[in-house]
């Protein structure tokens, strides 16, 4: 950029160029957003998706569950 | 006798001189940083071991490779000159790496309610205002700051680690170390710097202002995002194309649901691969020379206040909105906007349950939050676009 | 204002031209067929962005690193010139690929069945004739076609997308994007295509026939067999061994038992990774001058046609094999050797059960399907040997 | 190749030798699979081997199975 | 016919000569041992693989690229001449292996019991005492060997293959096949060489001594400790500090408990890539005239001459020690010095059992193992800095 | 090094530098890792670390130990 301006100079206009971009363009993307939503809520319109599904499988918890019904089982058969 | 004094000479007592050594000292704190008080470690445990390991003396992690006059290799190169050359000058690492958080990234709360992208746009304010900071201190000759340094210093405030290393290894490489160190830093301390602004700035009725139940994102919405974000920046602007332009495809491959295993590998294997090296890589330019001097300081101090400044704003613009829209904002979410993601989100979470146990801003502050990322992305386009 | 109109001259609107914007319109329809149409998403995703991106004027990602007269670098290069550079130019990307290809390939079936290897052979025709025709619209001068780029436009045919890749990056790198989309798009469109072609050149009794059940293979076989085609190919044609080798070590890494480790890595992360920068590298190339033309129209046509011959001649192969041998061969088989690994075996069984429900030909294809492999691999070699 | 003849005619000496090369290359093939698969019935007979291990170890189907069964037993305790 | 005398030119078998076929041959041998065997698989099948690639008449494997005067590619390079000049002429590979092997590593049993460092001390005798025979062979000109050359092949003594292959890249990448192959065959081997020394060198009341129960760690030691050697290596050998700052980064991952994303990489995906081309890299240099030579037959013997001594002589120090200390050490654990982890400790408990079937060494037999891996980067280092 | 020497006496003085280093080396280690031990268990105790978890995480034996369980449960029942 042209470098006869003083360096404060130069450092205020990136900041107004700057913050102006920044503003502008995300304001420009709240539009496109709140457009892009009505177009699709208008014309493709979906159920709402699942939750994406975990990516490892682990064991499930239903394990400690089942401990405890069998322990309760073993139980029930000693106490009688 | 002359074998001892060979391998004395080669030691690295008899070659250690004070730089290296309070370099080495500075590796050993960030390890510690990281692995103690948890700051960053992903990070800051490459960085801090690729800081001891090139000031180790006479250990060659950072010589570059000798070719005789044939071009044959006589020597190679060392480890961390070869990632730095290949993976941070390049700028491949930071952009894969900004695919990876593409891939991990969920625009759905910010899509719900697309007015907070305007929190991660006012947050930014942070980057300049300290860019102007940094300016003012070499225009005054205080610190030798170049308009390129100023805005790799800037971007600090911009709390996004990949960015920040992407602008600085383009505009002022000699600042990488510190930068990206601050960068890191600061995002980790999120969680203390930006309580007391946040309460400082709203009172208790707002922090319990109740927002409204975000409503549920199609799956199309989500697909179509990245792909309409990626069009308006190469529209607009096309510097910040390279680092939007792999986020928005991390997310594509994230969303469209049909290149799942692609998008698995670069959400683990791949970012961690690139990780490692960056972190390494970032390492490789913290020598004494570049790092123990006064500009140093200039950016960590420069670097907190860019923190502050872009949380304040933050907040302050939700409270502005507040006072234009109908619909309620509560200010807390306003200091996501700086990103840090997802440290400041939860940060606004924390306080929201204090002032009220029941009011969850978590998702709330997703939107902000994200929407920082791009901001920031933004301003380091602009700054490229400008100066570059 | 000067600073306005730096930003404006640098942004994507003012420098837009049409053949970009009209690049930029082919690659989100390619995405579209990959999300939505399901066409090989694995790799036209990576190809639609990297198409994108490649076009977005002003973005740079294809720009090459510049040097100042001492060498140090001035501004780095674009992603996608790296990627291309390193990975495509150098055919490292290709061959990647291929070894996790094998490392995921069952031979089983074939060994069961080696008469197969025959159907694998004769859907090779589709290439040559191919061949063949692009040649005679060079010569009569209707495109602009030297015989390098009639072989990367015959190897379509072959509906092997890493084969196509390699082949036509050696011999007519500029046609890479136009032979790389068709190879993939046609492999998605086998259902469509082959149907037709299958049902006309067989008779609902041929359709029905059934085949002897496939006996075991022995974990020896399996080990054995990748070392044996690889000194076959070794011997008999070694041009074709770059693919076919890489082919035969992961094949070798997954038979052998003792390096499970390795061929995990192999069909995962690793092929995962090398396929995203594949697929952008690959998409690098589809800039306006290279792919708006007719030539692209000529090679989407001709792609077609080697597909559907490919289809013809292996079925004709396998009518041919059961006038001369005794056991029976199911023609539907036959169109499984265009490879196109596994959609075309499908579409066998899938007819096979629309004439028999009982029929379950899907085994049976996998033999000449994966045939078809190895045939456009030596068909590739062949080519490089004689015009490379 | 010979740059004298026309572009037909290279084309023409290609598909000639190439389909001829392929068809070689894979009768070739055949007969050596052929010839390898008797050798190793012959001198390395071995027992067909188990289908490759799952790569990802999964919790087992015999979780669903369990349920069934504890519920059965919890049922018999109930209904005693 | 013209067009025939092309291919069958261009054939294998019209370039086949004896060297590379017996090349074929010694590649087709190591994956019998790899995969028959059991001989270090992960090795020594990409390095067969490897071996009969590069040497397959006319393929081109180890071709290196052809660039026109205006420095365009004119033809590609071959896939294993990239992989040699990026990953090991560069001497990535090894340390990028090694970082790996750091992640792999429990320090916990040596930290228990330091003193079983010694013992990994006196295991790299048979490092020198098998360089003093190579240049003795040498300097009485039975073999030509240098003093580089000696040095590399002394290495190979200890029984650590990414060291062996990482001095040798430097100081004799000529040797750097025969090298490789000896080191990881002896290795493997290590089950058979090693029982008799031992058993020759102690007595059955010495085998059956028990051992002192090992004190736990705790996990601030293990984060300490590899922090404490990359310092005290930088300080006094710089030479070996990228191999074992490598190292450490790698143990200081998985120990420090932070960044368990990148030690599970660095385990797996990362180092089963690396180990793939690693392989195949050194199998590049198995070429008839480097390896078909009486060199390689002195090197062979010398690298067996190797392993025995450093067990012996890990053996001898462990009852030296026993004289000299009251805590009782069994010096069947002495053998475990020489590295190759764990086939060494893991001899040492089998032995152990034979005398007692109660005294279970495993756990105390690692302290050496792993000091034998830090012991012989040490000795490399020493070469690197006094010859290299 | 000085090329002047037999190729030998390079050799031997390698040797003696080489092992002496090594012996230096580790033994200089063994004492800081003594230190080292020593000062954290004065200045940083601990209670011991539980071993690192397992990185896939596969089905716990609990199972079979489970399906043992079961069957006894089952078997009562019959038995009954
Ligand atoms: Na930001
Ligand atoms: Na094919
Ligand atoms: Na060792």
């Amino acid at each position: 950029m042209a470098n006869g301006e003083s360096l404060i100079a130069q450092g205020v206009d990136l900041m107004i160029y700057g913050m102006g971009t920044v503003f502008v363009f995300l304001t420009l993307l709240v539009l496109a957003v709140t457009l892009l939503s009505a177009a699709v809520r208008r014309w493709l319109p979906e159920p709402v998706p699942a939750p994406p599904a975990p990516r490892q499988v682990d064991t499930p918890p239903v394990d400690a569950h089942l401990r405890a019904i069998i322990q309760a089982a073993i139980d029930q058969h000693r106490n009688r | 006798m002359e074998k001892l004094a060979i391998l004395w000479q080669q030691s690295g007592l008899a070659q250690m001189e004070l730089g290296p050594a309070a370099m080495m000292t500075v590796g050993l704190i960030l390890l510690y940083l990281a692995i103690r008080r948890g700051f960053e470690p992903l990070l800051l445990v490459p960085i801090g071991i690729g800081t001891v390991l090139v000031n180790l003396p006479g250990a060659g992690f950072e010589a570059a490779p000798v070719y005789d006059a044939q071009g044959h290799l006589q020597s190679p190169g060392g480890l961390l000159y070869y990632i730095y050359e290949a993976g941070i000058a390049t700028g491949l690492f930071p952009l894969i790496i900004f695919m990876g958080v593409g891939a991990m990234t969920d625009f759905g709360p910010m899509l719900a309610n697309p007015k907070t992208l305007l929190l991660g746009a006012a947050a930014q304010v942070g980057i300049f205002t300290t860019l102007l900071g940094a300016v003012a201190m070499g225009e005054f000759g205080w610190l030798d700051f170049s308009l390129r340094d100023a805005a790799s210093i800037g971007i600090i405030g911009g709390a996004d680690g990949p960015t920040a290393i992407f602008v600085t290894s383009i505009l002022s490489p000699e600042l990488l170390g510190a930068v990206a160190v601050a960068a890191y830093s600061y995002m980790a301390l999120v969680p203390i710097i930006q309580p007391p602004i946040m309460r400082l700035l709203t009172t208790p009725a707002e922090r319990r202002i109740v927002m409204q139940q975000l409503r549920p994102v199609s799956r199309v919405e989500k697909i179509l995002f990245p792909l309409l974000l990626l069009v308006l920046v190469g529209l607009l602007l096309p510097s910040a194309a390279p680092l939007l332009g792999m986020f928005c495809f991390g997310n594509l491959m994230r969303e469209c649901g049909v290149v799942n295993r692609l998008s698995d590998t670069t959400q683990n294997a791949l970012i961690n691969v690139v990780t490692i090296f960056l972190g390494l890589g970032v390492g490789s330019k913290m020598s004494a020379e570049k790092f123990l001097n006064w500009e140093t300081l200039g950016i960590l101090g420069l670097g907190a206040f860019a923190f502050c400044l872009g949380t304040a704003a933050g907040v302050l613009m939700a409270k502005l909105m507040n006072r234009l829209s109908a619909t309620p904002i509560n200010p807390l979410i306003g200091s996501a906007g700086v990103s840090a993601v997802p440290m400041a989100a939860r940060v606004s979470n924390k306080l929201g349950l204090e002032a009220d146990p029941h009011n969850f801003l978590l998702m709330h502050a997703m939107g902000p939050n994200v929407a920082g990322v791009i901001g920031s992305a933004v301003a380091a386009g602009v700054m490229l676009a400008m100066i570059g």
